[in-house]
């Protein structure tokens, strides 16, 4: 056997590519489909597949079954006429709307691929644009330079340690022997989180009392629980030990 | 036109920039309302349509880009060396079939030809033919693709309602 | 002429091609004598000449070259330039910094922020809204930064005795 007829016979896209290559070859109507006939030929091309040892994709065999089972549904004598009224559908209706489907997008990509060899005779420059410069901003006055500046220096003073009346207000060992506290009362011996924080604290004492439970942490007078990512964070007292403070 | 003037700079900048120049850029730089451009560009095609002229002007999307007249062809492939930049037939009929039922899923297409569609889909987001647009709200969520301007370009449409319709 | 047609070929060679083509290449591919292509070249150059172009051809050594008219040169430069319609916050200190400590090296500004001012540095540079100093006589000899002519335009400055005094 020749090359070409190889290729030729790899030449398929797909199941439906072989299908539509019989139907016109041999000249069927597509919307009168003898399936009979086509499923032997596509059984046939099959075969041919593998006697050179071609590897059949998967959706060819997929399609066999598909013929196979929309030939022995045509093939079944007519049901009783338990339900007259109720036209039997035709078992070939879905696959001659792939098949039409399909052939329209073959249709159309050959009219693309018209179009796209007339733009292939289309030349284009390559740019011969400059960097990208930058022009002086717009819009710029005196008075938002002098406030970036005083942001600046505000900042500056916040980091430096400067005697800040809050500061002294909270200490980590006044927080810790609250929280242990808070343990104590309750239920379990165990808090939520968010519940080691009263609501009116500022920052700074919210730092505190973090800055408290890690050292709790530390000193495995509490534990830490959280039993999935985003769930709540349970604080519970650990009982090993009586505390020393 | 008061604007006749503004045709030379307006040739100069579509020479200048390779990429296809936004209307709206084009106006700015110029100075004018969006209509005059267009205006604009149908004076300057007029006059690169003459026949001792080489080049012409396309529209894409909603940009301007200046190239060579199809007639050229012959003697620019001497110029450049031509890299056989042709799309294969399973390529083409994915592409034709994103091109009209966009935005689809993989899946969809996979079902309208019958085989798997990555390679040819990961070839045509390569090419820039083709890109993601965003995810169908079934399960899964899979992602939904569709045509890019390059894609206009490549077939010569200023937009996609001049796509040709589908038979029958 | 007899090849006069020969004209639109010519155009498009010298569009496509970004650099300046031989005159003997042009000559090889338009299958024309070299004097036929400086005649060619000349008639072009006469089409370009007329008022609504923006185009012109540069003879460069034995070699032609397409470009734009140089007084096209206003707006081709508006193509690429990027104004800035707001100096972003931290961009806005870093440079009050600047202004007020000047001169003023990378680590002293880091050391202000408490962040690190690379590229907000680099930013500013390429505003030309601060420049190089010199650099400092100090271990590594770092580069010291102050502003510009343009820091005073865009500010509406006659010069730096005009910003306000610190008040520290």
């Amino acid at each position: 056997m020749s090359l070409e007829y190889k290729v030729h016979l790899k030449a398929f896209e797909g199941p439906l590519d072989l299908l539509l290559h019989l139907i016109e070859k041999n000249k069927i109507d597509i919307y009168d489909i003898p399936v009979a006939v086509l499923t032997e030929q596509y059984l046939t091309y099959l075969n041919q597949f593998r006697e050179f040892n071609i590897e059949i994709a998967s959706e060819f065999l997929l399609m066999a079954a598909e013929l196979l089972q929309i030939k022995s549904r045509i093939m079944l004598p007519e049901r009783q006429h338990e339900a007259e009224d109720q036209q039997e559908d035709d078992p070939r209706q879905e696959l001659v709307e792939r098949l039409l489907e399909y052939r329209r997008f073959k249709e159309i990509s050959n009219v693309l691929d018209e179009m796209a060899a007339v733009q292939e005779k289309i030349f284009y420059r390559e740019s011969s644009l400059g960097p990208v410069r930058y022009l002086p901003p717009q819009n710029l006055d005196m008075k938002m330079l002098w406030q970036a500046f005083q942001n600046v220096m505000e900042g500056q003073l916040a980091n430096e340690p400067i005697k800040k009346v809050t500061r002294d207000k909270f200490s980590v060992q006044d927080k810790m022997l609250i929280i242990l506290k808070l343990l104590k009362d309750k239920e379990q011996n165990t808090l939520p989180f968010t519940e080691a924080f009263s609501d009116d604290s500022n920052r700074m004492e919210m730092i505190v009392t973090f800055l408290a439970m890690l050292e709790l942490i530390k000193l495995q007078r509490i534990s830490i629980k959280q039993n999935y990512s985003f769930s709540p964070i349970y604080i519970f007292l650990r009982n090993d030990e009586e505390n020393v403070l | 036109m008061f604007y006749e003037k503004l045709k030379a700079p307006l040739e100069a900048m579509l020479f200048v920039c390779a990429d296809p120049l936004p209307v709206e850029q084009i106006a700015e730089i110029l100075e004018v309302d969006t209509e005059n451009v267009a205006a604009l560009i149908a004076e300057l095609q007029k006059d690169l349509n003459r026949d001792g002229c080489g080049l012409m002007i396309k529209k894409i999307a909603n940009s301007y880009q200046m190239c060579t007249k199809p007639e050229m062809a012959s003697y620019l492939e001497k110029l450049t060396a031509i890299t056989d930049k042709k799309l294969s037939a399973p390529a083409m009929e994915t592409l034709s079939i994103i091109a009209f039922k966009q935005p689809i899923t993989k899946q969809e297409i996979e079902n309208i030809r019958g085989v798997r569609a990555d390679s040819i889909i990961n070839k045509l987001l390569e090419r820039e033919l083709i890109q993601e647009l965003g995810r169908k709200k079934v399960v899964g969520r899979p992602i939904m693709y569709g045509t890019t301007n390059t894609f206009l370009k490549c077939f010569g449409l200023a937009d996609l309602n001049q796509l040709p319709s589908l038979p029958f």
